[in-house]
C-alpha cells in the first residue's frame, strides 16, 4: 500500500493537519481557533485511514469533530466577552516566550530520540486488517471490562457536565 | 548468658505499671487528685520493690565467676513472612542498680510533687505525665533491643516536652520545650541513622541474642571489619552517630543549650528528668553499647569512637563548670553544674571506666536530686524566688532543708572521705589518669573538680548565709514533712553509697565488670591511688577557700555586682552570658542553616529562574549580615535559626504561586530537564 | 472469556456502581418533595458506607484469585488487601461528607465518590496499560467533579479547574508515555513490557515513555516537580474531597506506580551511585525525591494554612515513599505500600480533624486551631495522634512507618549488587523529618497551648465526627505498636506476588 | 516511501504544538484545545505503532485508541464545564486571574 499515492496522501495531510494545528493554536480570535481545530481533527482522521485503521478514522470524526469540536464552539460562544481570551498581559510576551521555548525544547526532545532509536528505523509496515468485525468481537470479549468502564466514566462526565453547567441557585460567594 | 528467671519475668511489669497508670489517670478527671497521686506512687512504689527483688536476684546470681551474668528475655513482635521483628527485655549488672535508682528516686520525687504542686489547677495532668515519664524510662533500661531502646528514648523526651512545658501559660516554658525538644530531635537524628544503618549491616538489633545480637562477637567482628567512607571502620561510623543522640539527651556540648532552659518546669521535673534520670540515658546508652563503642579498639580501650567521647566529656565538664560560676538562679546552676557532672560521666566511658561513670551516675542522682528537691524547698519557702541575690541567711529559717542541701553539696563537690561524691569521683580521676592518649583530659578533669568546688560554696554563701536580701517582707518558712522526708533520705543515701565504692572494697566495680571483690584496705595506700586523693582533696580544699575568700562579705543588696564580677569583670561577664554559645550559634551555625536553606532555594529557583534567583540572594546575604549584627535576634536562639528555615521556606513556597500557566512550563521545564539528565548520564 | 467469572471477579466494584446509581435515584425521587439537606444526606450516607460494607464484605469472603483478559484484571493478595484500605479510606471520606454543610445534589456527591473508589479500585487491580489508564480517567475525572462541587463557592470552582487542568496535561504526557512504551514493546501488559525492555536495551524513545510516564505517575502523587496543583487544590477543595485526593488516590497512585516500576520496567533500573550513573527510573526517582522532600518540607514551614500545610508535608512525605522505590527490592515495596497506607490513614484523620474546624470557625488557618483543646479535647488528642505519627515519633504508626523504610533503603545499600548512594538520600531524609515536626508543632501549639480569642466560635464535633476521628486515631496507635497486623499481610502478599 | 519515523515526527509535531497553546495562550479554552491535540498526537503514536508493530492482528494499539477517543470526549465534556463554572465566578476565562487560591 505503499505507493506514490500514499506518498502524495501523507504530504497532503500532513500539511493540512499541521497548518491547522498551527492555526488552532496561535489565531487571534477563539472562534477561528475552534474552527481550525476541527479541520485538524479530520486530518489526525485521515492519518488513521491512511494507516490502514478506517473504523478509527470515521469515529474520529464522528467524535471529535462532530462532538467535541462543536462542543468547544459552543463553549467559545457562551464565554464571549471582550476581555476574554486577550493577551492584555504586560510579561504576556516573556511568558509566551518560555511557554513556546518549553514546547521547542519537548519537540526537540522528541524528535531526537525519534531519529537517533534503532528500532524506529528498521520498522518495516505490516498489512493488518482492522475489521469492524473484528474489533467488535474483541470489544466484547478480551476487552470487556475497558468497555464498561468507558460507559462508568461517560456516566461521571456526564453528571460532572450537568452539574457544572447547571445554574446554582442564590448568591455566589466570593 | 543465661536464660531468665523466673524472677526475670517480671521485667515486663516494670514499664507496664506506670504505664497503666499514667492511662488510668489521664482519663480521670481533673477533681480525682488524690486518686491520681496514689495511682502514681502505688505504681513507683511497686516498681521500687520489683526492682530491688531484680537487684538482689542479679546480686546472687554474679556471684562467684568472673562471668557477667545477663538474663534475656527475648520475644518475637511479630512476624512478617519468613522473618521477624525481635524485641527483648534484659537484666544484668549494669541495669539492675539503674533500675532501683530509677524508682527510687522516681518514688520520693512523685511524694515530693505532692506538696510541690498541691495548688496546681492541672495537679493530676502533672501526675499522669510523671508516670508516663517513669514507664519510658523503666522501658529504656530493661530493652535488650535497640529499636526498644529508641522508643522508649523518644517517649522519654516526649515526657520532658510536655513536663517542662507544663506551665503553658508561661511563653518561656513553652519556648524552652520546644528548643528541648528539638535539640535532643537533631541528636537523635544521629541515633536514628546509626540505628537504621546498624540494623542494615547487622539484620537484627537485639544486644544479646545467644551470640547473634549486636554486641556480641560475631557481629563486633564484622562491624569492626567493615569500611565506609574515608576508611572509617563501620563500628566507628555507626557509633559515633549513636553518640550523637547520646550527647543530645545527656546535654554534651555542643548540645547542652537545651539543659538550662528546661529548668522552666516545676522543681520535681527538674530533679527527677533534667537531674537523676533522663539526662543519664545518654550515658547509660554509651555504656550499653560500650562494646560496639570499643569494637576497634586493643586491649587498651583506645578507639576512634571512645577519643571522641573522651575529649567531648573533659571539655563539656569544665566548660559548664565554668559557667555555672557566674549563674544567679539556683536551678541554672544545679543544671550548669549537671552539664558538668554528665561531661565528667562521659570522660570516664571515654577512657574505659564504664563501672566508674555508672558508679558516678547514680551517686550524682542521688546527691543532685537531693539538690535540687533542696532548692525547690527554697524556692517554696521563699515565695517561689529563684534569684540567689535575693535570698540570703536561709539557713536560719529552714534548717532540715539546709542540713540536706549542705549534705548534697558537699557530695556534688566531692568533700573527702563521708560523701558518695568523693568516691565516684575519685574513681573517674584514677580511669583518667591511666589513659594512654593524652594526660590533657586529666588536667581537664582537676579544673572540673576545683571548678564544681567552688560555684557551690558561692551558692551556698549566697543562699544560706549572710543577711536577707530579700525585697519582700515575707519571711522564708520551712517546708512541710512530706518535702523535708523525702530530702532526708536522699540525703542518708547520698552519704551511703560511696562505701560501696572506695578502692578499699571495688565492690561496685566488680559488680559491673564480673568477678568478686574483696576488702584490702591496703589499696587505698598505694602510690597512684594516694597521690590522687590528696591532689583531689588539695583541689576540693582550693576551690571551697577561694569560694569563701571571695564571697566572705556578701553584697548589700539584690542589684550590687557579683564580688567575683569586681575582681575580674571581664571574666565574669563572659561567663555570665554563658560564654556566648547560644549566640556563636546565631552567629554561625544558624545562618548556615539558612544558607542549606538557601542552597535548596537556590536550586529550585536556579531552574526555573535563574536571574531573580541571583538577585534575591544578594539581598539574602544583605539581610544575614544585618541579622549577624543585630544582637537582639541573638537571644531568641534556635527560634531565629526555625525562622530564618520559615523564610526560605517561604521563598520556596512563593514558587507555588505562580499563575497556572507559568507552573504547567515549571512542569514542562522539568520534564525536559529529566530527560536531559537522563541522556546525560 | 467466562462472562460469570468475569461478573464475580468484578463484583465488589459492580456493587459500588449499584449503589451510586441507586443513590442518584433516591435523591431524584426526593428532589421532586422538595426535600431539605438534612435528611436526604443522612439517607444517602447510609446508603454508600452500606455499599462500601458490602463490597469489602465480598472482597473479604471471596477468595477468588487469578489473572483474566491478559492481565486487565488481576486479583491476588495485594490488590485484595488494597481494595479494602481504598474502600475503608472512602467509607471515611463519605462520613466526613455527612459533617460538611449539605450542597444541593447531595446524592450525586455520594455517588461520585463511589465512581472515584470504583476507579481506584480498578487501577490498583491491573496489570495493563489500557485499564489503567482509562481506571486513572475515571479515578481523575470524579474527583474533579468533587473538587468542584461546592459550586457556589469560588475557591472550589477555582481547585476544581487547576486541579483539572493540571490533571489533563499530565494525562496527555501520560498517554503520549505510553504510546512510546507501546511502540517499543508491542504490548501494553506489564509482564510483556518488562520482558521486552529486559531483551532490548535502553533506546532513547524508550527513556522518553519512561519519563513522560513518570510525569503522569508524579502528578498522581505528588512528587516535586509535578506538584505544583497540589496546594490550591488541598485549600479549595471540600474537605472530604480534599481527604479523598490527598489519601486514597495517593495510596493508589504510588501502589500502580510501584507496579508499574517494578513489573514493567523491570529491566531498566540503572544506577544512582555517585559518579556511577546509570540511566534508568531509579536516577530520575532519586532526583525527584530529594526534589520533594526538601521542597515539601521546608515550604510547609511557612503556611498558614493547616490544608496547605498538610499538602506540602505530603509532598514531602511522597519524597520518602519515592526513596525506598529506588531500592527496587520487594522488602522496600512492602515498606513503601505499609507507609502509604499509614499515610493516607493520618492525613484522613488530620482532615477529618480539619472538617470540623472549617465547619465551626469558617477557616482552616492556624489561629482557627486557637484553644481547640479545651473545646473538644478528644480531637484534639486525635489531632496530636495524627500529626505526631506523620512526624514519626515513636511509639505510633507513622515511626514504624519510616523505620522500616529508610531500613529497607538501607539494606538495599548494604545488599550486594544494591543500589548505593542511599545513605546520602536517608540522611537528607531524616534531616527533612526532624524540620517537618517543627511545622506539625506549630500546629500543636495552638491547639493546646494558645487560648482561643475572645467571641471565636466554639468547636463542637458531632458524634460521627469524634467517633471516626478516634478511630483512625486508635489505629494509628494500635499499628504503632503492632506493625505486624498490616504489615505481615503486606509483605505476605508481597512475597507472593514478586 | 513513507516510514515510521515521518508519522512519528508529524505526532511529536502536533504534541508540541498542542503543549505550546497549553503554556502560551491566556484562555482556559485555548488550554483545553491544547491537551486536546496532545490526546489525538499519543493517538496517531498508537496507530503508527500498531501498524508498524509486530504484532498488529491483535488490534492493541487500535482498540486502545477508540478508548482513548471516549476519555478524551469525557474529559472535554468535563472540562467545559468546568470552565463554564468558573465562568460564572469570575466573568472570564483569562487563566491568569484565577488567584483566590493563594498561601
Amino acid at each position: 500500500m505503499i505507493t506514490d499515492a500514499a506518498f502524495i496522501a501523507f504530504a497532503v495531510l500532513g500539511i493540512v493537519t499541521l497548518g491547522a494545528t498551527l492555526g488552532a493554536v496561535a489565531m487571534r480570535d477563539p472562534v477561528h481557533c475552534g474552527l481550525a481545530l476541527a479541520l485538524a481533527f479530520c486530518g489526525v482522521g485521515g492519518f488513521y485511514i491512511l494507516l490502514g485503521a478506517e473504523f478509527l478514522g470515521f469515529i474520529q470524526l464522528l467524535v471529535y469533530v462532530g462532538a467535541v469540536a462543536v462542543l468547544i464552539m459552543f463553549v467559545i460562544l457562551l464565554t464571549r466577552r471582550p476581555d476574554s481570551g486577550q493577551d492584555t498581559n504586560s510579561r504576556g510576551f516573556w511568558s509566551a516566550l518560555a511557554g513556546s521555548g518549553v514546547a521547542l525544547g519537548v519537540f526537540a526532545v522528541l524528535a531526537v530520540a525519534i531519529s537517533r532509536s534503532p528500532s524506529i528505523q528498521t520498522a518495516t509496515p505490516a498489512d493488518p486488517e482492522a475489521s469492524i468485525a473484528a474489533i467488535g468481537r474483541m470489544l466484547v470479549s478480551s476487552h470487556l471490562l475497558p468497555l464498561k468502564m468507558i460507559g462508568v466514566l461517560l456516566t461521571v462526565a456526564l453528571i460532572g457536565g450537568v452539574l457544572g453547567a447547571m445554574q446554582e441557585g442564590g448568591k455566589l460567594e466570593r | 548468658m543465661a536464660d531468665a528467671s523466673w524472677i526475670a519475668h517480671l521485667l515486663w511489669l516494670l514499664p507496664v505499671l506506670p504505664l497503666a497508670a499514667a492511662a488510668g489517670v489521664t482519663v480521670s478527671p481533673p477533681s480525682r487528685r488524690r486518686r491520681a497521686a496514689a495511682a502514681t506512687i502505688g505504681a513507683q512504689a511497686v516498681a521500687f520493690l520489683i526492682a530491688s527483688a531484680l537487684f538482689l536476684v542479679v546480686l546472687k546470681s554474679s556471684g562467684g565467676g568472673d562471668e557477667i551474668v545477663r538474663q534475656t528475655f527475648n520475644f518475637t513482635w511479630f512476624n512478617f513472612g519468613s522473618s521477624s521483628l525481635e524485641l527483648g527485655l534484659l537484666l544484668d549488672p549494669l541495669n539492675a542498680p539503674m533500675l532501683v535508682m530509677v524508682t527510687f528516686v522516681g518514688l520520693l520525687i512523685c511524694i515530693y510533687s505532692v506538696a510541690y504542686m498541691s495548688n496546681d489547677a492541672n495537679f493530676v495532668r502533672f501526675f499522669a505525665f510523671l508516670s508516663l515519664f517513669s514507664a519510658a524510662m523503666l522501658g529504656l533500661l530493661v530493652a535488650n533491643n535497640l529499636l526498644l531502646l529508641f522508643i522508649c528514648w523518644e517517649l522519654v523526651g516526649l515526657a520532658s516536652y510536655l513536663l517542662i512545658g507544663f506551665w503553658a501559660h508561661k511563653p518561656s516554658a513553652v519556648a524552652a520545650a520546644k528548643k528541648a525538644f528539638i535539640t535532643t530531635r537533631i541528636g537523635d537524628l544521629g541515633f536514628f541513622l546509626g540505628m537504621i544503618w546498624l540494623y542494615a549491616e547487622a539484620g537484627t538489633l537485639q544486644f544479646y541474642a545467644g551470640g547473634a545480637g549486636i554486641l556480641e562477637q560475631s557481629t563486633l567482628t564484622q562491624l569492626a571489619a567493615g569500611i565506609t567512607i574515608g576508611g572509617m571502620a563501620l563500628a566507628t561510623a555507626i557509633s559515633l552517630l549513636l553518640f550523637c543522640g547520646a550527647a543530645g539527651k545527656s546535654g554534651q556540648f555542643p548540645f547542652h543549650v537545651w539543659l538550662p532552659d528546661a529548668m522552666e518546669g516545676p522543681t520535681p521535673v527538674s530533679a527527677l528528668i533534667h537531674a537523676a534520670t533522663m539526662v543519664a540515658a545518654g550515658v547509660f546508652l554509651v555504656a550499653r553499647v560500650f562494646p560496639l563503642f570499643a569494637a576497634t579498639a586493643g586491649p587498651d580501650l583506645v578507639s576512634t569512637a571512645l577519643t571522641t567521647v573522651t575529649w567531648i566529656g573533659a571539655f563539656t565538664a569544665v566548660f559548664a563548670a565554668a559557667i555555672a560560676v557566674a549563674q544567679t538562679d539556683i536551678k541554672r546552676i544545679l543544671a550548669y553544674s549537671t552539664v558538668s557532672q554528665l561531661g565528667f560521666m562521659m570522660l570516664a566511658l571515654g577512657v574505659g571506666g564504664v563501672a566508674a561513670a555508672i558508679v558516678h551516675l547514680i551517686a550524682h542522682a542521688f546527691f543532685k536530686a537531693l539538690l535540687f528537691l533542696g532548692a525547690g524547698s527554697v524556692i517554696h519557702g521563699c515565695g517561689d524566688e529563684q534569684d540567689i541575690r535575693k535570698m540570703g541567711s536561709v539557713r536560719r529559717f529552714m534548717p532540715i532543708t539546709f542540713a540536706t542541701y549542705a549534705i548534697g553539696m558537699m557530695a556534688l563537690s566531692g568533700f573527702p572521705f563521708f560523701f558518695s561524691g568523693f568516691w565516684s569521683k575519685e574513681e573517674i580521676l584514677h580511669v583518667v589518669h591511666g589513659w594512654p592518649q593524652s594526660p590533657v583530659p586529666f588536667y581537664l578533669a582537676l579544673a572540673g573538680t576545683a571548678l564544681t568546688a567552688f560555684y557551690m560554696t558561692r551558692q551556698m554563701r549566697f543562699v544560706f548565709f549572710g543577711n536577707s536580701r530579700a525585697e519582700t517582707a515575707a519571711k522564708p518558712h520551712e517546708s512541710p514533712r512530706i518535702m523535708t522526708v523525702p530530702l532526708a533520705v536522699l540525703a542518708a543515701a547520698a552519704v551511703l553509697l560511696g562505701i560501696f565504692a572506695t578502692p578499699a572494697w571495688p565492690w561496685f566495680h566488680r559488680f559491673i565488670t564480673g568477678g568478686t571483690a574483696t576488702v584490702d584496705f591496703g589499696r587505698l595506700f598505694t602510690a597512684g591511688t594516694l597521690g590522687l586523693m590528696f591532689l583531689s582533696i588539695l583541689l576540693v580544699g582550693a576551690g571551697v577557700g577561694t569560694a569563701w575568700v571571695v564571697y566572705r562579705r556578701l553584697p548589700g543588696s539584690a542589684s550590687a555586682p557579683d564580688p567575683l564580677e569586681r575582681r575580674l569583670p571581664r571574666l565574669y561577664r563572659a561567663l555570665a552570658d554563658r560564654l556566648y554559645i547560644d549566640e556563636l550559634y546565631n552567629a554561625t551555625l544558624i545562618p548556615l542553616h539558612g544558607a542549606a536553606g538557601r542552597a535548596a532555594d537556590g536550586l529550585d529557583r536556579f531552574v526555573w529562574n535563574g536571574m531573580v534567583a541571583a538577585l534575591t540572594r544578594i539581598i539574602l546575604l544583605l539581610s544575614a549580615l544585618s541579622q549577624i549584627t543585630d544582637r537582639r535576634l541573638f537571644n531568641q536562639g534556635f527560634d531565629s535559626g526555625c525562622e530564618i528555615l520559615r523564610r526560605s521556606g517561604g521563598r520556596v513556597s512563593g514558587a507555588h504561586n505562580r499563575n497556572i500557566q507559568a507552573r504547567l512550563v515549571y512542569i514542562g521545564s522539568g520534564m525536559v530537564l529529566l530527560f536531559i539528565l537522563f541522556a546525560w548520564i | 472469556m467466562n462472562y460469570i467469572e468475569f461478573t464475580v471477579f468484578l463484583l465488589p466494584e459492580i456493587v459500588l456502581l449499584v449503589t451510586a446509581l441507586a443513590v442518584i435515584g433516591i435523591d431524584c425521587a426526593r428532589r421532586g418533595k422538595a426535600a431539605t439537606g438534612a435528611g436526604g444526606t443522612l439517607a444517602s450516607a447510609s446508603l454508600c458506607a452500606a455499599g462500601i460494607l458490602v463490597a469489602a464484605l465480598i472482597i473479604l469472603i471471596m477468595p477468588q484469585e487469578g489473572r483474566i483478559a491478559g492481565g486487565m484484571l488481576v486479583l491476588d493478595p495485594l490488590t485484595r488487601l488494597f481494595k479494602l484500605v481504598l474502600l475503608a479510606m472512602t467509607l471515611v471520606a463519605v462520613l466526613m461528607l455527612m459533617e460538611t454543610r449539605p450542597v444541593r445534589h447531595v446524592g450525586e456527591n455520594f455517588a461520585v465518590m463511589l465512581f472515584a473508589a470504583i476507579g481506584m479500585m480498578l487501577v490498583v487491580g491491573t496489570e495493563e496499560l489500557l485499564v489503567l489508564f482509562i481506571g486513572l480517567e475515571l479515578t481523575g475525572i470524579s474527583l474533579y467533579v468533587l473538587v468542584g462541587f461546592a459550586r457556589s463557592d469560588i475557591r472550589s470552582a477555582e481547585a476544581a479547574l487547576k486541579y483539572f487542568l493540571f490533571g489533563s496535561v499530565s494525562a496527555a504526557f501520560l498517554l503520549f508515555g505510553l504510546s512510546l512504551i507501546y511502540g517499543f514493546s508491542g504490548s501494553t501488559e506489564l509482564g510483556e513490557i518488562g520482558v521486552a525492555m529486559q531483551a532490548g536495551g535502553m533506546e532513547p524513545l524508550l527513556a522518553v515513555g519512561l519519563v513522560m510516564t513518570l510525569v503522569g505517575f508524579g502528578f498522581k502523587v505528588a512528587a516535586v516537580p509535578f506538584h505544583l496543583w497540589a496546594p490550591d487544590v488541598y485549600q479549595g477543595a471540600p474537605a472530604p474531597a480534599a481527604a479523598l485526593v490527598a489519601s486514597a488516590s495517593k495510596v493508589a497512585g504510588f501502589f500502580i506506580l510501584a507496579k508499574v516500576l517494578l513489573l514493567g520496567f523491570a529491566g531498566a533500573e540503572g544506577g544512582a551511585a555517585w559518579g556511577g550513573f546509570q540511566p534508568g527510573w531509579v536516577p530520575l526517582i532519586g532526583v525527584m525525591a530529594a526534589l520533594s522532600m526538601v521542597v515539601g518540607n521546608l515550604a510547609a514551614l511557612v503556611q498558614n494554612r493547616v490544608r496547605r500545610l498538610l499538602a506540602y508535608s505530603g509532598i514531602g512525605h511522597a519524597g520518602f515513599m519515592l526513596i525506598a522505590l529506588m531500592a527496587a527490592t520487594p522488602a522496600a515495596l512492602a515498606s513503601v505500600l505499609f507507609y502509604v497506607v499509614i499515610y493516607g490513614l493520618t492525613t484522613l484523620g488530620a482532615f477529618g480533624v480539619v472538617t470540623v474546624v472549617l465547619r465551626a470557625r469558617e477557616g482552616d488557618r492556624l489561629s482557627d486551631f486557637a484553644g481547640m483543646s479545651r473545646q473538644a479535647p478528644l480531637l484534639s488528642f486525635s489531632m496530636l495522634i495524627f500529626f505526631v505519627s506523620l512526624a514519626g515519633l515513636p511509639p505510633l504508626a507513622g515511626f514504624f512507618g519510616k523505620f522500616y523504610l529508610f531500613t529497607s533503603a538501607m539494606g538495599a545499600q548494604a545488599a550486594p549488587g544494591g543500589q548505593p548512594g542511599m545513605l546520602w538520600l536517608v540522611l537528607l531524609a531524616l534531616v527533612m523529618s526532624a524540620i517537618s515536626l517543627y511545622y506539625y508543632l506549630l500546629v500543636l501549639k495552638q491547639i493546646f497551648f494558645v487560648e482561643a480569642a475572645e467571641g471565636t466560635p466554639v468547636i463542637r464535633a458531632s458524634k460521627t465526627g469524634t467517633w471516626t476521628c478516634s478511630i483512625l486515631a486508635a489505629a494509628t496507635i494500635v499499628l504503632g505498636c503492632y506493625p505486624g497486623i498490616l504489615l505481615g499481610p503486606i509483605r505476605l502478599a508481597v512475597g507472593a506476588a514478586f | 516511501m513513507i516510514t515510521l519515523e515521518s508519522f512519528l515526527l508529524v505526532s511529536a509535531l502536533l504534541f508540541a504544538l498542542g503543549l505550546a497553546a497549553v503554556l502560551t495562550r491566556r484562555n482556559a479554552i485555548m488550554i483545553l484545545i491544547g491537551i486536546e491535540l496532545m490526546l489525538s498526537a499519543a493517538n496517531l503514536n498508537f496507530v503508527a505503532f500498531w501498524r508498524f508493530g509486530a504484532n498488529p492482528e491483535a488490534l492493541t494499539g487500535v482498540l486502545f485508541v477508540l478508548f482513548s477517543i471516549a476519555v478524551a470526549a469525557a474529559e472535554a465534556a468535563v472540562g467545559l464545564a468546568l470552565i463554564i463554572m468558573i465562568y460564572r465566578h469570575y466573568r472570564s476565562i483569562n487563566p491568569l486571574k484565577f488567584n483566590v487560591l493563594n498561601g
